[in-house]
Formats: C-alpha cells, structure tokens, sequence
C-alpha cells in the first residue's frame, strides 16, 4: 500500500501541484492526465528525486518522506525501480552494463525477472555490446525499461514507458509487466497517454488535472463513470473482469463468464479458471429491442437501461446499461435512441461483437470474483 | 650524508665560471661538485631554511650577511676574492664611447623614448650599483624615471643587445661574453661600493674536508687565471 | 638510453622534468577532484574563499609561492619541522619538493578543468543512478567521474604542460640542483643565465616543446577513446 | 514531389539502411515501422543532417542530394523543418524565443501559419517566458513542434511528433496539421505509430522494415492489403473517402456518400460537398446474411463477399468485402464465418456503427472524388 | 581613490595588474575561442602542432617567453620592426607590453578551458539551429557561443586570476618601470628580493589575494546568472 500526499509549488507564480492518492499493495496504479498536469513531478516524489515542499510519501507503513517529521529516505534507499521520460541512460557504459546497473546493486535474495528474459522480451539481445549514443528512440526507451525491472526495485515507476514503442512491441512488453505485477507482487505507478496500457495493466486509476486529482478509484468503477473526462474519449468503455470458463479450440472460441452472464472471444491462451479484464467499449456496443438474429455478432446479452446520459458530443448519448450485476456503456446517436424510443427501466440486448475487445491482458489476481 | 659530498650554491652570474671550475677540480681526481645557480637571494632564503650547501657564493654582500647574521656560517672563512667592474654598453653597431664621471649628462644621450637598461636597484645586485655610481654622478634622479628595470644583469645585456635600450649598464663579465654589445664606458671604481663576491663555508660544513679543499682551491692562486679569463678582477 | 645530442646534465633535466610533471599531477589529481567537487557541489560558507585560496598560486608571483613552500616546508617551518624531527624527512631541495611545488603551482588548472567537467555533468544520469540504487560514493565512482573525465583529462593535460614548464617556483622551493631538482626550465634558465648561452637556451625549449607534442599526442589519443567511451564521437 | 533513395551502414556490422521512396508534392508521407527500423535515420538523412554513404533526395526536381554527382545542400539552405523526436530545444533561449528562432530566418515573403495561432493552438501561451529545463515531456515536444512550423518551411519533417501528448490535445494538433498541409500546400514526412495520426493526415504510407521499404504507396490501397504487417493490428481497416452529403442537424447525423452507398455518421462540421476520410476498421464490420432490423446500427451496406483471406490469428479471418467499388474489410471468427455458411461471390449486408469511425479529420484535397 | 595603508607606488601597482590583467583578457579572449573551435571542430593536418604552439608558453619558462617576444616585438624584430618604422609604435616598455606578455602567457588557459565547453555542446542543438536556417556565423553567435559561455567564463577567470599573478614573461619583456609596467607581482618579487622585505610582500600578496577575491565574487556571479539563464541552476 502506497499512501501519496504532495504539495509542491514550482516558483511563486509557476506550477503548483496539491495531489494525493493511495495505490494497492501489488497492482499497477495508473496517473491519467494531459499533459503538464503534474504526472511526472509526482513520480519524481515518489521516487526522492524532488523534495516537495509539503507531503508525506508511505509505502507499507514506512514514511519514506514526511516533510511534517522531517522523514527523508534517500531515492539509492528507497529501492524504487524508475522508467525515466528521457530513457537517462548512462553514455558512457554499454547497453549491457547500464541494464546490468541496478542488478549488480540489488540486495542479495530480490527475485525478479532474470537478465536474458528481460533481454529477449524487450529485444534488445543484439544491443547489448552497443553505447546508448547511437540508439534509436523506441531502443533507448527499453533499455531504460530493462534497466529499471533488473534493479529488483520494490516499486516500480514507470512514465511513459512505452510511448515510443510501436504496437507490436507494446503488444509483448504490456503482457510481460502484467506477469511482473502478479508474479513479483510489485507494485507498479504507471504514468500514461494510452488508454489500451490502462485496460491492460492498471487497478486503479489517479486522474489528474492542473495539479490537482480529479477522481481516483478501481479502474472498473471510473470507466463506468459518465461525469469523467474519461468518458469523452472515442475509446470509452468499461472495463469487465472476467473468468474463463471453456475453450472451443475447434471454434476457435473462448468463453468467459462475467456477473452478467457469458461472452465468446476468439480463443484465448490462458487456462480455464483464469482471470481476465475486457473492455467494452462504448462505441463496440450496440442494443437492439428485439433478439437479433443472423449477425456475425456472437455476444447478445439481455440487460436492463438503466440511464441515458449525455456524451459531450451533442448527438451523442450514452445507454447506462446492467447486465445482471455488472454496468456496461452502450454509445448510440441520439437518433437512434429515438427511432428505438428508448425509455430507463427499458429491457434491452446488448449486442457486443466478439472481436472488439481492447487490448487484452491478464488481470491482477487479486481481482474479485464475478460475483 | 658522506662527508666527500660538496654542494655549492653559487649566483647565476657565476654559472660559467663555476662549471669551469667544477671540471678542473675533477680533473684532479675530485668528485664532482653539486652546483646549484639561482638569484643569491633565492639561495640565501633557501639557505636559511636548510638547503644542504656547503658553499655559498653570493653576488652581492648584503645577501652573505643575511645568513651570517642567521649564525649559518664558518666566519672565519668568509672571503671576497673577486670583484667586477660596472661598466656602460651599447649595442655593437651603435656604440661610440661615453666618458663617464661626476655630471657626465647620461640623460641627453637618450632620445625621448630611450631607456637605460640595468638591474632593478630594488633587488638586483648590478642596479644597486647602478643606483649608487648615478647617484654619484649626480644624475641618479634625471635618469632613475628612464631606467628599464630588468630581474637579472642577463635580460638587462638582452634588452641591449636587442637595440630596445641604448645604453644598458651591466657587470663587465657580463659584457666582455656578449657580442651584441660593446662597451662605452667604464664607471669609475669609486663611483659605487666594491663589487665583490663573497664566499663562504656553511656551518654544517664545518668538518667537510672536501668543502673546504674546494674553497681554498677557488681561492688560491691556481684559479686566478681562470677568474681572468671570465672577466672578474681579483680583489686587491 | 642517452642521445648524443643531449650533454649528460641535459638529459637528466628531460628525465627530471618529465618525472617532475608526471608525480605533479598525480600527486594533485585526487585533491583537485575533490576539491572541484567541493566547489560546485558544496554549500558551505567558505566557499569563495576556497576558490580564492586555490587560485592564490596563479595570483601571486611563483617565487613567492616558492617562498611560501619554503616557509612551510623548511627544516624551520610549521610543516617542515616537525616532518624532519618525527620521520627525519627533509623535502626541500629534493625532487619530491620540486614535484610538489609544481603541483601546488598547476592546482588551480586542474581544479579549474575538473570544475568545467563536472559542471556540465547531466544531474539528471546521478538522478538516475540513486533510483537504481548507488550510494554517493558508488555514484560518483561509476557515474559522475567517468562523465566528467574529459574535464579531468583537459586538467591532466594543462598541469602536465605546466608542470614541465614550472619555473619560479621550484628553483625557489627546491633549488636548482642538477641532477636532483634541475629541471628543464631550470636548466634553460641556467644557460640564459650564462653569456652566449641562448642557443643551449633555444635546444633545451626546443626539447621542452617536443615533450610537449608528445604529451599532447597521447592526450589526443586517450581523448578519442574517451570519447568514444562517452558515446560522443 | 520528394525524392528519396539512401544507403547507409553504421559500423561494419551495424544497422544497414537501403531504403527508396516518393512523396507527394504536397501530402503527407508516413513513415511507419518498428522501432529501430530506421524511420529518424531517413529522416536525418532527408535533413541533410546526416551524409549516407550512397543516395539522392530531390524535391520538385531540385536535387539535394546526390552522391553520385557530389550534390550536398547544407541543412541551413534545404528549409525543411524538423521536429525531432527528443524536442532539441535550445536551453539558454526562453519559449518564445525558440518558438521565433525559426520564423526570423525564414525568408521574408514565406507564408504559414501566425505565432499566435500556433501558440494558441499548441496551448503554450502561459510558457512563453519560461526556460524549457522546467517544461515537461508534452510541453517540450509541443514548443518544438511550434518552432519548426513557424520557420516557414518548405518540407516539413516529424518524428512522433505527438507522441508525448495526451488524445484530447493530438486531436486538437491532427486537423491542424492537416490545415498546414492543404492551405500551404506543405508537403510532410511523417514518422509515427499511431495508426489513427496515419489515418488523420498521411496521403501515402511508406512502410518499413529493418532499413528496407516493405511497401509504399497510397493510404486507401495500403490499407486494403491483408498481406502487409498493418493487416495483423487490431486497428487494421480500410480507409475511405467520403464526401458530405447532407446535414440532419436534428437527427445529429451527417450522411456521407462513397464509391458504394452512403454512411451515416455522428454530425460533422464539414460544409456538404467537403471531401472526409474514414477508417472503417475491419472489427467494427460485421456481416449479416439477411438484412438486419432493430439495430442501433444505422448502417446498413449491400455488400459482396470478395474473399476470406487469413488474419495471423488462427481463428479469425478478414473478409473482403466489395461494397460496390470500395473494398472493406470485415474481422470475423472462423466460427461466424463457419455458422453463416461464408463464401466468396456471395451478397452480404455489411453493418457499421455508425459511431465507430475512426479519428476523422478533412482528407487531403488532393484526394479523388469517390467514384 | 588612494587609501592610506598603500604607498602611491604601490597604488598604482594595483590599478596597473587589474589593468594589464583586464586588457589580456580581453585581447586574448577572441582568438583563444577561434583557436578552440579549431581544435575541436577543426580537421586540418597541422592540428597537434597548432595546440603544442598554443601550449608552448606554459611549457617553457616565463622568461624564455619574454624573451621570445623580445625577440618577435622587440625594435629589431620581425613584428616590432614594421611596427615601429610604419605606425611609430614601439611597444616593450609599456604597460601594453605587460598585456600582451600577460595575454601570450594565460592564452592557453583561455584555450583550454574554452575548449572544455565547446566539447560540451550538444550537436544537437547545433543540427536544430541548421535545420531552421541559421548558417554557420549564426549558429555560432546564437547558439554554440551561448551555449559555451560557462567555459569562456571559466577561462577568463583563471586567465583573469592568472594574468594578476604574471611575473617572469612581463619582467623579461616589458621590464619593471613602476608607473608603467610595474604590476603588483613585479612589486611583491622585488620586496621579497630585498631582505627583510617580506612584510611588504606579504601586504602586496594579501592585496593580489583581495583582488582575486574580488574577481571570483564577480564571476560567481555571472556564473549564477548564467546558470539561470542555461537553464541549469
Ligand atoms: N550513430 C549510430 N551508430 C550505430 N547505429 C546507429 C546509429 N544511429 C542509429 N543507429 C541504429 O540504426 C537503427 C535505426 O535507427 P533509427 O533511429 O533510425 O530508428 P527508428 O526507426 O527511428 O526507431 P524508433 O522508432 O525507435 O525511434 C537502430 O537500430 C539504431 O540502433
Ligand atoms: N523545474 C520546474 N520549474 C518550473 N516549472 C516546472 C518545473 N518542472 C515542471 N514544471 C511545470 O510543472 C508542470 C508539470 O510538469 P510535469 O513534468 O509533472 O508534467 P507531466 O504531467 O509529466 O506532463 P507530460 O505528460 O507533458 O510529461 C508543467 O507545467 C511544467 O512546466
Ligand atoms: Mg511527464
Ligand atoms: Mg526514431
């Protein structure tokens, strides 16, 4: 458990943030935000590396910085893994001494991912005997990635790490720090633009706004938020924690169990009784009045209207629906709601077409059941 | 520290001479000499602070009684054996003889810009003499504003030699090696104190046989040919 | 081991010379590292008077630096005394004393070039190294010195060339003593010093300035690499 | 019309680049490809700010470079604006002055757009007086974006230039971009991988693969391709251009016609008559056997199953699909496709929703009409 | 303007090193940045040779530089021959000399440490300024000079520092007439040459020693300022 409070005022007229927030002992914490609104100053207090001038940092009880007791535990104590914006790799050591930087500085008995695991998932293997001069963007960027998870840190603060990657790079690199999160029990503040690396990886989420928190929470709750500006996104969805029930390898399908009922996605790897995190976004959701039939659309879920909100866009409207427990956003033009004169309290099918998930990823394990 | 070791620290000015010496004295059999030449003040401060000299040769005599009055010396052995003449250059090319005594005007030989190059009286030995044999001539406050002080006898020759100066007023050792210049003029020996050279034995070398050996054969008969050679005068 | 064009004195005053320079520079490297990080690094109050104090060689004269050492380290000073009562060490008039004069004489240059270098040190890469977990000292071991190295080497290089050249205060120091504390510049003084002595004068500068290129050679060599072990080239 | 044909070898084992291509005259070529593939190499090397070893780069005739006849034009004379991809902000000069670095060696009588529109539009009015060591990752990347548009260039070149930046302001940024490039006519090399970014603005797609091209040429036929590494991605889809119809300013919907049919789409600011380009990702087609009623989904296209051509996953399969001339592609299960009975040559309905288009922004005018 | 405890002479001993100290710098500051930039951007043949030359005057002994300005400035010498016969100038003697002695002495601290922080300049930057059109002079003035500046004004520090401190070039080749060419090391060596002068020089050395105070007070100063405005502090 990560307990994060900050006040910090860049010059008397310049910046200045006032945010707090707490993140989960071994999940991935998410800092959403435009930029300038302070995501990378917070990483920088958390790690040490900028002494706010009010604030308190704990990590599992220990303050690591408490401004009010005059606490200070220097960032080469704090054992904080750190992904710099700049990649900040030493120039004058080759790609394989800066990875092996932090490793060597571990203490003795800190597991984590070995070195040639680490090698092969971010593809630097024919990088090793190279200076960090000539790389190239996306190749420094994981280098520094290397670098930060064989330091063995005990939290890992990751901003933008993978920004510069392209999406089949990202595509491996998201799955591997999900495994890290689970299987290293590490917990992960993940500054990102993308929202495909929240679904992916993130708990909670801590969004911020000019220095500020706006709202901060279990990411299944604030993607179904409409008030947020989340929810302006294109990409707006909920996301879904689910279970895997049975394969049909001969389908080609997988299918999952969620509070509301079952889903069929093309075949996943993982085995039955895993855990997993869709989203569903907004726009991949369609209602229909009738059961529909003859659609390539595998997924028809009964579900209850619950509201319709407004999207921002003016023609645009956002069908709150529940499929049993679980909340699910449909985004419909305001013209269609009217053609299906769609009233709350209204039952609905949900129509969720088998191939439109986000990016998917396994979820923490400490995930709750679908109840 | 054996006993036949013998450093000697001895003025610049005597660098030619002494390695002469130094030679002939291994020639007879002798271990060669360490010599170290510097300013006789540089020497005499290191002296003073417990350089290993056996000998000191100093240039000039207020710089021997500086470490005489600091009890660092064999009084007894202290001589001056040699002496030198200050005298007026001119570079070679431009020299017509100057007749040096009381009021000889050596301001208006000088153009506007011209100076007359000597030793800084402030420290260098051959400028205090310069001082008190201008001073004797009564010319000591026309010319003192147009002197070019230089930090030894040796820059002071250059400056003649390199036609900056016109006249330069140096030892007469000093001129009779150089080319570049010729002599004009001669001051008259009682228009400044003695130039003289004391030596002496240091005090821890009191029972260094080799120094005094050496001492005595600066000293002696046998070396006064070589001191002519290089163009001091022998003292009485 | 001699050349012929070299009298046997000469030669001795290229190998002391050389000697001279090179303990110089060790001897001061350590200190002026320490001392430039001081400088830049530190917040305390004396620190311009540290500056002041390490730039007092180039400010005054060199023979009164000399003088001062002589001062200090003679068999009557503060440090000389005790040094030759307790461990009989006698340091002036030794090449160790001309050794050390340099050295006090180049101080500044080094402090000066290593300040340069660690100035323009990224803070962010030290940042970087404290998160993956180096200590101070580790950092600035593995980090911050090879970073600033060029700054170092730039030091070495001028104190080097210094060294050789280091004139007032070593024959006030330590002597002009051949063999022993005779080093070239001492030795050319000594011929200028002697009517008709230039062209000695003008061989042995010549000397001094082809150990020069020499040294400069290897610098250039040892720059390149460092270069390229900086990922700058 | 840009030229472009390069050879270079870093080092004797090093990465080797051999890599040909045209742009046009004023579009926007993006350069896509993995990291490492060679993308800011090109680009270096178009700037003149690297010799390759062998290579021409001609604009409009003009040769720039050509080693075969010792042709070098130094940077400082090429006016081609750089965005790089680590911002090179000049530190010592504040915002402002960076910003007007540029614009005050242009060349009097160049056009482009104003100070304060770039300033406004980039949103960095309140750092103009600051120092850029204090600007965060976004704010760096924005400011470096304005300066190389304010020097009035004749051939812009970008290196992920909004990689740093969150979706509401690269939505802002895109049409803008795409502004520049019609109304001054600026032909842009573009290096990104962000799909939506190729999708909002490039004209032609050059796509790379370890310092070779693997394919080049226009957006619309690229996308169509099942066989190029795009068609794995799970944004993959073809883009097509439309033009404004009609508004239905009740309804909330444009409708668009294209070379099969017309779309209906959220309401869009385009006059009619104005020329669109949209991705329809090949997940958000479905099909249907029988035309389908009671769907929120408002269109509704008669389509001809051309093909089914593999996807790279096991058990899904592309569908092409020909909607009179417009080719689509569908993203289906083996499974539908098994339960619908699929073959080539057979009539289909293809269903889009009407909200799934991807990032939209005016196409190039340079775009034919629809046919 | 004169204070009680320092003789007229010596007054004008301060005023004339801070002189002779201020005008080598400047003279030399120009060419010692154009000779850096030739050795570090510089790939021409001659370079070691260019940067032992640039070395030399820290290599031989001070007096061996006077000497050879004597030699090249002097009224019969190559340099001061045409200069006297066609502008009437004639240069040893004067404070002038001092500067220019003092000026060839410290040009290769200058050099050097210019040199440190034009190697430190990002090329980066340099690629940017091109690619937005700014040719060489430009760029140059606007951003790699900039960007140079803590090391030109490291250099001129120690030049500065330096320069109040030059003894045995400008003895050698501007002599020591007070009032002219007398600088306050000329004055402090000559104390310290007299016995029982070494109160006096001790006065003079503590005054060098104010000055360099002084200068340091003021380059921190500057190098705060231009710190800010490099966006480093
Ligand atoms: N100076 C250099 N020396 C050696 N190799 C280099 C040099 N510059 C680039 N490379 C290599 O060339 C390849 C291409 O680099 P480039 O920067 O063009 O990649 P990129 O396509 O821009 O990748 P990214 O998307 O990660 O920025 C990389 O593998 C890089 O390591
Ligand atoms: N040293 C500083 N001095 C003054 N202002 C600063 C300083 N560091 C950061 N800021 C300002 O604080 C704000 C937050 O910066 P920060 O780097 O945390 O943003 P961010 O959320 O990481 O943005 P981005 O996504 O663009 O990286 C920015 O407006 C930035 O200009
Ligand atoms: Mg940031
Ligand atoms: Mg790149």
């Amino acid at each position: 458990m990560l307990e994060v409070a900050l006040r910090h005022r860049f010059a008397a007229d310049g910046f200045s943030l006032d945010a707090g927030f707490t993140a989960d002992g071994a999940g991935v914490t998410a800092l959403f935000g435009p930029s300038g609104c302070g995501k990378s100053t917070i990483l920088a207090a958390v790690a040490g590396l900028l002494r706010p001038q009010a604030g308190r940092v704990v990590l599992d009880g220990q303050a690591l910085l408490d401004t009010a007791t005059g606490i200070f535990l220097p960032p080469e104590r704090r054992r904080f893994g750190v992904v710099f914006q700049e990649a900040r790799l030493f120039p004058h050591l080759s790609v394989e001494t800066n990875l092996r930087y932090g490793e060597r500085r571990a203490p003795r008995g800190a597991t984590g991912p070995g070195f040639e695991e680490v090698v092969a998932l971010l593809g630097i293997g024919h990088l090793l005997a190279r200076r960090p001069a000539g790389l190239s963007g996306g190749e420094r960027q994981r280098v520094a990635l290397g670098r930060a998870l064989l330091a063995r840190p005990r939290l890992l603060l990751m901003d933008e790490p993978l920004a510069a990657l392209d999406t089949t790079r990202r595509a491996e690199v998201l799955p591997f720090l999900a495994r890290l999160r689970d299987a290293a029990r590490l917990p992960i503040l993940y500054v990102t633009h993308a929202l495909d690396e929240v679904d992916a990886l993130a708990d909670r989420l801590v969004l911020l706004e000019a220095g500020r928190v706006l709202a901060e929470g279990g990411v299944e709750a604030l993607t179904a938020r409409t008030d947020l500006p989340l929810a302006a996104r294109r990409d707006a969805g909920v996301l879904v924690g689910c279970t895997v029930l049975a394969h049909d390898a001969a389908r080609g399908l997988t299918r999952l169990g969620f509070g509301g009922g079952e889903l069929l996605v093309p075949l996943r790897p993982e085995p039955p009784g895993s855990r997993l995190r869709l989203r569903l976004r907004a726009r991949d959701v369609a209602v229909a009045t009738e059961a529909p039939r003859s659609l390539s659309m595998q997924n028809v879920l009964p579900a209850t209207l619950e509201a319709i909100a407004p999207t921002g866009t003016p023609h645009e409207l956002f069908l709150r629906l529940a499929v049993g427990p679980t909340p699910l956003l449909a985004r419909v033009t305001r013209d269609s709601a009217e053609r299906l004169g769609l009233l709350p309290g209204q039952m609905l099918w949900a129509l969720v077409k088998s191939v439109a998930f986000g990016l998917p990823a396994p979820a923490s394990s400490r995930d709750g059941p679908p109840s | 520290r054996a006993q036949d070791t013998l450093t000697v620290f001895a003025a610049a000015s005597l660098t030619d001479a002494m390695r002469d010496f130094a030679q002939a004295w291994q020639a007879r059999g002798n271990p060669a000499p360490r010599l170290s030449f510097a300013a006789s003040s540089a020497l005499a401060r290191q002296i003073e602070q417990g350089a290993p000299a056996d000998l000191f040769m100093s240039a000039d005599e207020p710089w021997m009684d500086y470490v005489q009055q600091r009890d660092l010396v064999v009084n007894a052995t202290r001589v001056s054996p040699i002496g030198n003449a200050l005298v007026l250059v001119a570079p070679a090319d431009q020299a017509r003889p100057v007749a040096l005594a009381r009021d000889t005007d050596l301001a208006a030989l000088l153009g506007p810009q011209d100076r007359i190059a000597t030793g800084d009286p402030a420290h260098v030995p051959v400028g205090r003499y310069a001082q008190a044999a201008l001073t004797w001539m009564g010319q000591w406050d026309a010319v003192s504003p147009r002197l070019a002080r230089a930090d030894n006898v040796r820059s002071a020759l250059l400056l003649v030699e390199r036609g900056e100066a016109p006249y330069g007023i140096v030892y007469s050792t000093d001129a009779a090696a150089s080319r570049g210049v010729r002599v004009v003029g001669t001051f008259p020996a009682e228009s400044h104190p003695p130039i003289t050279y004391p030596f002496a034995l240091m005090r821890r070398a009191q029972g260094n046989a080799q120094a005094r050996a050496f001492l005595a054969f600066l000293t002696g008969p046998d070396s006064a040919g070589t001191w002519r050679r290089f163009g001091f005068a022998l003292a009485r | 081991m001699n050349p012929g064009w070299l009298s046997a004195e000469e030669w001795q005053a290229v190998r002391l010379s050389l000697e001279v320079a090179s303990r110089s520079v060790l001897v001061s490297l350590l200190p002026a590292v320490l001392v430039a990080w001081l400088l830049v690094r530190g917040r305390f109050p004396g620190r311009v008077l540290l500056d002041a104090v390490v730039h007092l060689p180039l400010v005054v004269p060199p023979v009164v630096v000399g003088w001062g050492l002589l001062m200090l380290f003679g068999i009557r000073g503060p440090i000389g005394a005790p040094l030759n009562e307790w461990f009989g060490v006698r340091l002036v008039f030794t090449s160790e004393a001309a050794a050390l004069a340099t050295a006090v004489m180049s101080f500044p240059l080094i402090v000066r070039a290593v300040r340069l270098g660690l100035e323009s040190v990224d803070p962010g890469l030290e940042a970087a190294a404290r998160t993956l977990g180096a200590g101070p000292f580790d950092r600035f071991l593995t980090v911050t010195l090879p970073l600033m190295s060029p700054g170092i080497l730039a030091g070495t290089v001028t104190a080097f060339a210094a060294g050789l050249g280091e004139f007032g205060a070593v024959i006030t120091f330590a002597s002009n003593i051949p063999g022993e504390t005779q080093t070239l510049p001492l030795a050319i003084y000594s011929a200028t010093q002697t009517p008709g002595g230039e062209a000695a004068a003008g061989r042995l500068a010549l000397i001094s300035f082809a150990l020069a290129i020499g040294g400069l050679l290897l610098a250039e060599f040892v720059a390149r690499r460092m270069h390229r072990l900086l990922g700058r080239a």
